[in-house]
């Protein structure tokens, strides 16, 4: 029971940080990047190289997929992604899957098709049990692991978005540009930082995720449609949103699976779309106060 | 003015989620034609590829085009079934034969007369595992599969053959195709308490279920998994790490099967694909090869779809796998199946055979 | 008032300029119906093109005249190709009647269906519909003892169409049926979106809040469109399923949806002809680039999509505009 | 005695914690021209979206000739004659002004729902919205497509879409806000050269035209009605000097 | 009285259209210039070219010694330009409260001891105070009008760019908005330029005035003469006032 509970959020968190970089391009900056799982790619590509070929121990390679795939997001900030800001959302999404398109075969034509393994520190192995009978809780290692450092990442972007002004001058670089600089806020520098640090969370969450969820060129395509759905059931206007949402999915899908294997991928769709339908905003939306 | 070559239209999954398969029978595919020379009975061999994305009406509509615009004289690959089952009512109206080299469900070669299937079928390959099962310590076990056709088929023959000997299924369980995460699945498993966990997934998934297998313990709270070989895939064996060593697998072919002919196969075959290690798909197309090009020797270059087929009807050669034929009945490969362990040698892990039954016919067409 | 007589005749040219048909319309429909004779070899993919540029059309209903996005088109597409196989392989393989079942049946998905997309924005909108595909695809896939499941459903005969043509290896009478139900519902669809209810969408489309302050039903007209879109799109499925003689899976496929997305937009949305072009482009493409090069063909369908957003699309898919400033929006 | 055509009877609206609206109850006549004033944030857009069905009065009931529309749908409410124009804009930006007033003409002459023939189709339809174009003075970018003209164009569209409906009672939110001085009066004057019968609601804070409009006028103070009268108890009332109309003579001049 | 704000040969316009034509004037610390002229003659255009939100096509601006013109549009805040503009453009996704802290800008050293922050401004607008937490899309157009000129406020500037201030505002409050524009220019050494279609009205509370036509200066005078003169106003602007 209780292992399922947490096999469940340990997945919901791994989805959060997955997609908590869309969320930060998509609700935040009002851009729909579907491109966003081939920085996560990249992330877990770069994860299994730096191990394989390197040899630089797994913990350092979780910063090293950040920092990396961030400076390759600020690259393609500035050279591909600055003239879509503005352009319909349509055309967003026809150049982003366009993009991720491209990678898609470029890893398959440099890497090769065949999935890619991560291969974790005799530490994050083990799994540990406590209570016994219904009561029984295992938790796998690696998946402690995750949860810990998604709620570091959690509580860091929650504070820099609340205790600093970068989350309103953000949202008002994105509400109007124009007068945004007009009004003294660096719209591109607003824009670069964020879109950088939206793609190292993918990044990292590709790096966090490879291990569970597999990695092989067809990833950004495979996993977009989740990444979609937390973002859209959370809403777009917060951290915690998309992190409930991401939660609430997981534990629905583990729970769901487990209980009602029958049922299979029926329980996450029907979810999202009753939630959307009852809270076509998400279930977390920005209303006047706070 | 084309009547001096021969075509064979190989369509595949190139691109997707069953990219590899494509990738492993088209390198086989031409490893096969290098070896033996693109000139048969006076005929030039032409291979011509096409991607079907593993999209059953592009499939068809590709084997269409290769039969009434390329007039190709056979069709061939077929990742997934229901591609293989979409271009068979083609074989049949054009009375072109049609070599099945990686769908395993039972079923496609009853779906037209001019198939012939030089893969497997995941019936063959699971009922060897029900036999051995029993014998060696298992009495209760868990099926998991992917639910879809050869997932049900795997289940279905395992149980019954497993049951007949004396075993016990406690539960069947079925994963959605793209599942991201077992755990659920798993647990479930592990609160059953099996003696074994009876797996079949996709080659690709494989790995991932092999890991959160470990992560949760299952091995060591007693749990062992059984599986067919498409979970130890040998493209992908290597990457698994050492958690897959001692998985008892069910299958036709590996690459580390004992025979000069598979030797020479396999180093063939890496020395022209450093990145790839062959695997049961590559060695489905290199049989589908040697099937069609021995039906063109056999009916020396004349004679149309039926002469054709006629020759590749009851083929008995040496495969890399071992001795296969084509049951001239029902036209499915028959052929050794093995079970292996997952060892290492050279700091490579392999499917080391230890068992085989000898000349497995599709127990799906029994009755 | 003096001048209304003549201004008004001007007026009532400038509306009606953009229903009235063009001879260039006429030589392209003409064209596509001698396709067959003139290339037999290619009426397959002749087949296909008219297929998904139907099926891109009724997208182009909602997404580009109404301005509802969906990311979850194939559900009716599908539908209707399970339905018309279904009804030939269980009732009676007319495909005529096959195809008229099927899009009533669609049509009516789509009325159900209608309450998940009236209220959201984009995002949601995609979801929701996505998530309807969804749905449906596992739907079809536990029912495997009417559907086949994962196997796809074999074992459908169609019968001659109208009683004399029959299928042909050729792919010629799928491909003059398929252009000829095209061609029917094209006209429909053409009325449509430029009568006053197809004005009343675009209405909808810019501002829906005043679209309603004029006094536009919004939500009856939202859920009538959608209605004939999926119609339209069930159409569409049934006749692939009755010129490939099967159903499977992936009809209901996301990639089936996002694809005819894809087209749509590369030929332009809120222009009929647009569905058309896209397909036509995006099929010829991944037809050539597939055989050119079948386990990269993905990386220049990319390309092209980057460079049609970077570069335009105008500048890209028109030719003669490379000459010429760029002129100003058509509708 | 004149007919009541529009009013309110203890209309709340409240938005969270704040109460936009409180406890209005107020009265249209036939014919009359109404002019609704009152200091920013007082609540005249939010009445107006409460009358016209965009918003849902948290409380009280409205009535337009007789019948209860207090939750009546917002487009039925236009079928019977109550239309608006809007603060900031609210236009149809990807049709030309032709195309749009020939829709709305379309709309109020129940041929909207036709899908077999085109816009221009109908006569009456076509003539009605050239009368409109020009009388707007839109008639040089008839057909251009409206989101590229200049603002002052744009709002004369704006008005001119609400007259395509025919109101019988027009609700009128800052119509000649950002319309040039020169050109404010002439505005209203095609507002109030309406037949006779046509009610007239007007918001504005300019007081030079609304003095010169209005035969009748409410003041709207946070939310709650303080007065209602002609223009010249209005002007000399000292509470709606103190709240609203000020002392100085900064704005008229 | 030292100078402030220094425009030469000043051309500027949208893309490759050019509205302003070779503008000029001088303006002080601490002075107000009313910005008049028919409609579309240029004047949202000239603060925008200010604010560095057109094209600038030659000239130069000197704000305080420094060179503006070269500044990107967020450098010139910076420099002390603090812009309210036509379409009050309020960030439609942030509360009041955030709207002003967004652009908040500490008060310059050598400043007044009283800088501008988010709550001079709830005092000086009590409305908004109330209004706090509101979205920029839940407020009233007046208050909408309030906040643009709390948020160029809040910027701490030098010179205060205002353009048609007063349109949507009720009577009273355009009254107290133009005694605190005169009293932040004279207390606090504010520099300001105001649009207004109203010339009467901020012609009683600027030093300086300077009328427009078609892209180009025809007219500059103290503030106080012009108004003095109403004939020459109905000469240039069309309207008699
Ligand atoms: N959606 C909303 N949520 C919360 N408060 C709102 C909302 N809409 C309006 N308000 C508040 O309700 C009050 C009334 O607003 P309204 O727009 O009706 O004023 P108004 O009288 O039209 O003012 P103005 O003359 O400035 O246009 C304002 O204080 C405004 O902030
Ligand atoms: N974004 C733009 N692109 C091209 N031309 C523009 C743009 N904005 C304004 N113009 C043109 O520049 C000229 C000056 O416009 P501007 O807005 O500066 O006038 P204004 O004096 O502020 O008028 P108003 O009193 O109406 O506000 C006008 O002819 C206008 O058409
Ligand atoms: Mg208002
Ligand atoms: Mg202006």
């Amino acid at each position: 029971m209780l292992t399922i509970l947490f096999d469940g959020i340990a997945y919901g968190m791994l989805l959060f940080v997955l997609a908590v970089g869309l969320a930060v391009t998509l609700g935040l900056m009002n851009f729909i990047n579907l491109a966003h799982g081939a920085f996560a790619m990249a992330g877990g590509y770069l994860t299994v190289f730096a191990m394989q070929k390197l040899g630089v121990p797994f913990l350092a390679c979780l910063p090293f997929a950040f920092i990396v795939v961030a400076l390759a997001g600020a690259l393609l900030e500035r050279t591909l992604y600055r003239p879509m800001y503005g352009k319909p959302h349509l055309d967003q999404v026809l150049f982003s899957i366009g993009l991720a398109f491209m990678a898609v075969a470029a890893v398959d034509y440099f890497v090769g098709s065949s999935q890619q393994n991560v291969q974790l520190p005799e530490w994050l192995r083990g799994r540990t049990e406590v209570g016994d009978g219904a009561l029984l809780l295992g938790m796998g290692h690696y998946r402690l692991f995750i949860i810990a450092v998604c709620a570091v990442l959690t509580v860091v972007l929650q504070l820099i978005l609340s205790k600093t002004r970068f989350g309103s001058r953000l949202r008002a670089a994105v509400d109007d540009p124009r007068v945004a600089a007009g009004l003294g806020i660096n719209v591109n520098i607003v824009f670069l930082l964020t879109f950088a640090v939206g793609s190292g969370l993918a990044g990292l969450g590709g790096a966090l995720g490879a291990e569970i969820l597999g990695l092989d060129p067809t990833f950004p395509l495979k996993y977009m449609i989740y990444f979609l759905i937390v973002v859209s059931v959370g809403g777009t206007s917060s951290i915690t949103g998309p992190l409930a949402a991401a939660l609430l999915l997981g534990i629905a899908d583990v729970a769901g699976k487990y209980f009602i294997p029958k049922m299979g991928a029926f329980t996450v769709y029907l979810l999202m779309i009753l939630i959307l339908m009852w809270r076509p905003q998400g279930l977390f939306t920005r209303k006047g106060g706070r | 003015q084309d009547s001096n070559k021969f075509k064979i239209g190989l369509i595949l999954p190139m691109t997707g989620q069953q990219a590899s398969t494509g990738r492993q029978i088209e390198a086989a595919a031409r490893l096969y034609m290098a070896q033996n020379g693109d000139t048969v009975a006076g005929k030039k061999i032409e291979l011509i590829v096409k991607d079907d994305v593993a999209t059953p009406d592009v499939t068809k509509r590709l084997a269409q085009e290769l039969i009434v615009n390329d007039k190709v004289n056979v069709i061939a690959g077929f990742g997934v079934t229901p591609a293989a089952l979409a271009a068979a009512p083609l074989a049949t109206q054009s009375k072109t034969p049609q070599v099945v080299m990686a769908a395993a469900t039972s079923s496609i070669t009853e779906a037209s007369p001019y198939i012939v299937r030089s893969s497997f079928t995941l019936p063959q390959v699971s009922v060897a595992m029900g036999d051995w099962a029993p014998k060696n310590g298992v009495k209760t076990v868990v099926t998991l599969v992917a639910d879809y056709g050869p997932g049900n088929d795997a289940e279905k023959f395992f149980t019954e053959r497993f049951q007949l000997n004396g075993g016990k299924v406690i539960e069947k369980l079925r994963v959605p195709l793209r599942n991201p995460d077992f755990a659920p699945f798993l647990q479930k498993v592990r609160d059953a308490k099996p003696d074994a966990l009876f797996v079949f997934v996709p080659s690709g998934a494989g790995a991932a279920v092999m890991k959160q297998f470990l992560e949760r313990g299952m091995d060591k709270a007693g749990i062992r998994m059984i599986a067919t070989g498409d979970v130890t895939d040998d493209d992908q064996l290597n990457d698994m790490g050492d958690g897959a060593l001692g998985v008892v697998t069910s299958h036709h072919y590996s690459a580390a099967h004992p025979s000069p002919a598979n030797k020479k196969f396999v180093e063939a075959f890496q020395k022209a694909n450093p990145k790839m290690r062959p695997n049961f798909m590559a060695v489905g197309g290199y049989d589908g090869m040697r099937v069609i090009y021995e039906a063109l020797k056999a009916t020396k270059g004349q004679g149309g779809g039926d002469a054709l087929l006629a020759a590749m009807k009851g083929q008995i050669f040496e495969s890399p796998r071992g001795p296969v034929y084509i049951d001239a009945q029902t036209r499915d490969i028959v052929q050794d199946v093995y079970l292996r362990k997952v060892e290492k040698k050279d700091g490579q892990l392999y499917n080391v055979e230890f068992d085989v039954i000898k000349g497995v016919k599709d127990p799906g067409k029994a009755k | 008032m003096g001048a209304p007589s003549s201004t008004t005749t001007t007026y009532e040219s400038a509306l009606l300029r953009k229903a009235r048909w063009r001879p260039l319309e006429f030589v392209a429909w003409a064209v596509a119906f001698a396709l067959p004779f003139a290339m037999p070899s290619h009426s397959l993919l002749v087949n296909e093109i008219a297929i998904v540029a139907l099926f891109a059309m009724s997208l182009d209903l909602i997404l580009g005249y109404t301005g509802i996005v969906s990311l979850g088109h194939a559900a009716f597409f599908g539908f209707g190709a399970y339905t018309a196989a279904l009804f030939a392989k269980l009732v009676m393989p007319d495909p005529t009647v096959g195809l008229v079942v099927a899009t009533a049946l669609s049509a009516m998905l789509g009325l159900v269906a209608s309450v998940t997309i009236l209220r959201g924005s984009d995002l949601t909108r995609l979801m929701v519909t996505l998530g309807t595909a969804l749905l449906l695809l596992e739907l079809a896939n536990k029912l495997d003892w009417l559907t086949g499941g994962a196997d796809g459903l074999q074992g459908v005969v169609m019968g001659p169409v109208l009683g004399l043509f029959e299928f042909d290896l050729y792919g010629r009478t799928a491909a003059w049926y398929s252009l000829a139900v095209m061609l029917l519902l094209f006209l429909a669809m053409r009325r449509i979106v430029h009568s006053p209810f197809g004005a009343t969408l675009k209405a909808i489309r810019d501002n829906r809040l005043r679209a309603m302050a004029i006094g536009i039903p919004v939500v009856s007209r939202l859920v009538v469109i959608y209605t004939v879109a999926a119609g339209i799109a069930g159409a569409a499925g049934a006749l692939l399923a009755q010129t490939t003689g099967f159903a499977s899976l992936d009809v209901l496929a996301f990639d089936r949806s996002a694809d005819v997305l894809l087209m749509l937009v590369i030929g332009g949305v809120g222009w009929l002809y647009g569905g058309v072009a896209g397909a036509i482009v995006f099929k010829l493409l991944q037809n050539w680039l597939s055989a050119v090069t079948p386990q990269y063909w993905m990386f220049w369908i990319g390309l092209l999509l980057v460079l049609l957003v970077l570069v335009g699309r105008d500048r890209v898919l028109k030719p003669w505009t490379w000459l010429g400033k760029k002129k100003g929006g058509t509708a | 005695m004149t007919e009541t055509v529009l009013s309110t009877q203890g209309l709340v609206m409240r938005f969270g914690g704040i109460t936009a609206t409180n406890n209005v109850t107020m009265e249209l006549k036939r014919g009359a021209r109404h002019a609704l004033i009152g200091p920013n944030g007082a609540g005249k857009t939010t009445l107006i979206n409460l009358l016209t069905g965009v918003l849902v009065p948290t409380e009280g009931r409205i009535s337009l000739l007789g019948e209860d529309i207090t939750t009546l749908a917002p487009h039925k409410r236009v079928a019977r004659g109550l239309v608006r124009t809007f603060q900031i804009n609210q236009l149809f930006d990807s049709m030309t002004p032709l195309e749009t007033l020939a829709l709305v003409v379309s709309q109020h002459q129940g041929i909207a729902s036709q899908w077999w023939r085109p816009l221009g189709a109908s006569k009456a339809v076509t003539e009605r919205a050239a009368q409109l174009l020009e009388q707007f003075h839109l008639g040089d970018v008839a057909q251009q497509q409206t989101k590229f003209m200049a603002y002052g164009k744009r709002r004369l569209l704006e008005i001119a879409i609400a007259l395509a409906c025919e109101p019988r009672v027009l609700l009128l939110d800052e119509p000649v806000a950002g319309v040039p001085a020169g050109e404010r009066e002439e505005l209203l004057q095609t507002v109030a050269a309406l037949p006779a019968d046509v009610s007239v609601l007007l918001i504005e804070h300019d007081m030079d035209l609304v003095f010169s409009f209005a035969d009748r006028m409410t003041v709207l103070v946070n939310g709650t009605l303080l007065t209602e009268g002609d223009p010249e108890t209005i002007a000399n009332d000292p509470k709606v000097k103190e709240v609203y109309l000020g002392h100085g003579e900064a704005v008229h001049v | 009285m030292s100078e402030l704000l220094r425009i030469e040969n000043l051309s500027a316009g949208y893309g490759e259209a050019v509205v302003l034509h070779d503008v000029a004037f001088v303006l002080g610390e601490g002075q107000t210039l009313a910005l008049l002229g028919r409609n579309g003659t240029g004047k949202t255009t000239l603060i925008n070219t200010l604010a560095g939100a057109t094209r600038q096509h030659g000239g130069t601006i000197a704000l305080g010694g420094q060179a503006l013109h070269k500044l990107a549009p967020h450098q010139r805040a910076a420099a002390g330009i603090g812009w309210v503009p036509q379409e009050r453009n309020i960030f439609k996704s942030l509360t009041v409260h955030e709207n002003l802290t967004a652009v908040e800008r500490p008060g310059r050293p050598g400043g007044t001891s009283n800088p501008w922050n988010p709550q001079r401004v709830y005092e000086m607008f009590p409305r908004l105070a109330e209004r706090k937490t509101n979205l920029g899309t839940q407020l009233s157009g007046g208050e909408q009008q309030m906040l643009a000129v709390g948020r160029a406020l809040v910027l701490n500037p030098k010179l205060l760019l205002l353009d048609e201030p007063l349109e949507g505002l009720a009577p009273i409050i355009v009254e107290e908005l133009l005694r605190a524009i005169r009293r932040i220019t004279q207390d606090e050494g504010l520099a300001a330029i105001i649009v207004e279609q109203h010339p009467q009205a901020i012609l009683a509370i600027s030093d300086e005035a300077v009328v427009l036509d078609h892209g180009t200066i025809v007219h500059t005078d103290k503030a106080a003469t012009l108004r003095a003169q109403p004939e020459v106003l109905d000469r240039l602007l069309g309207v008699a006032r």
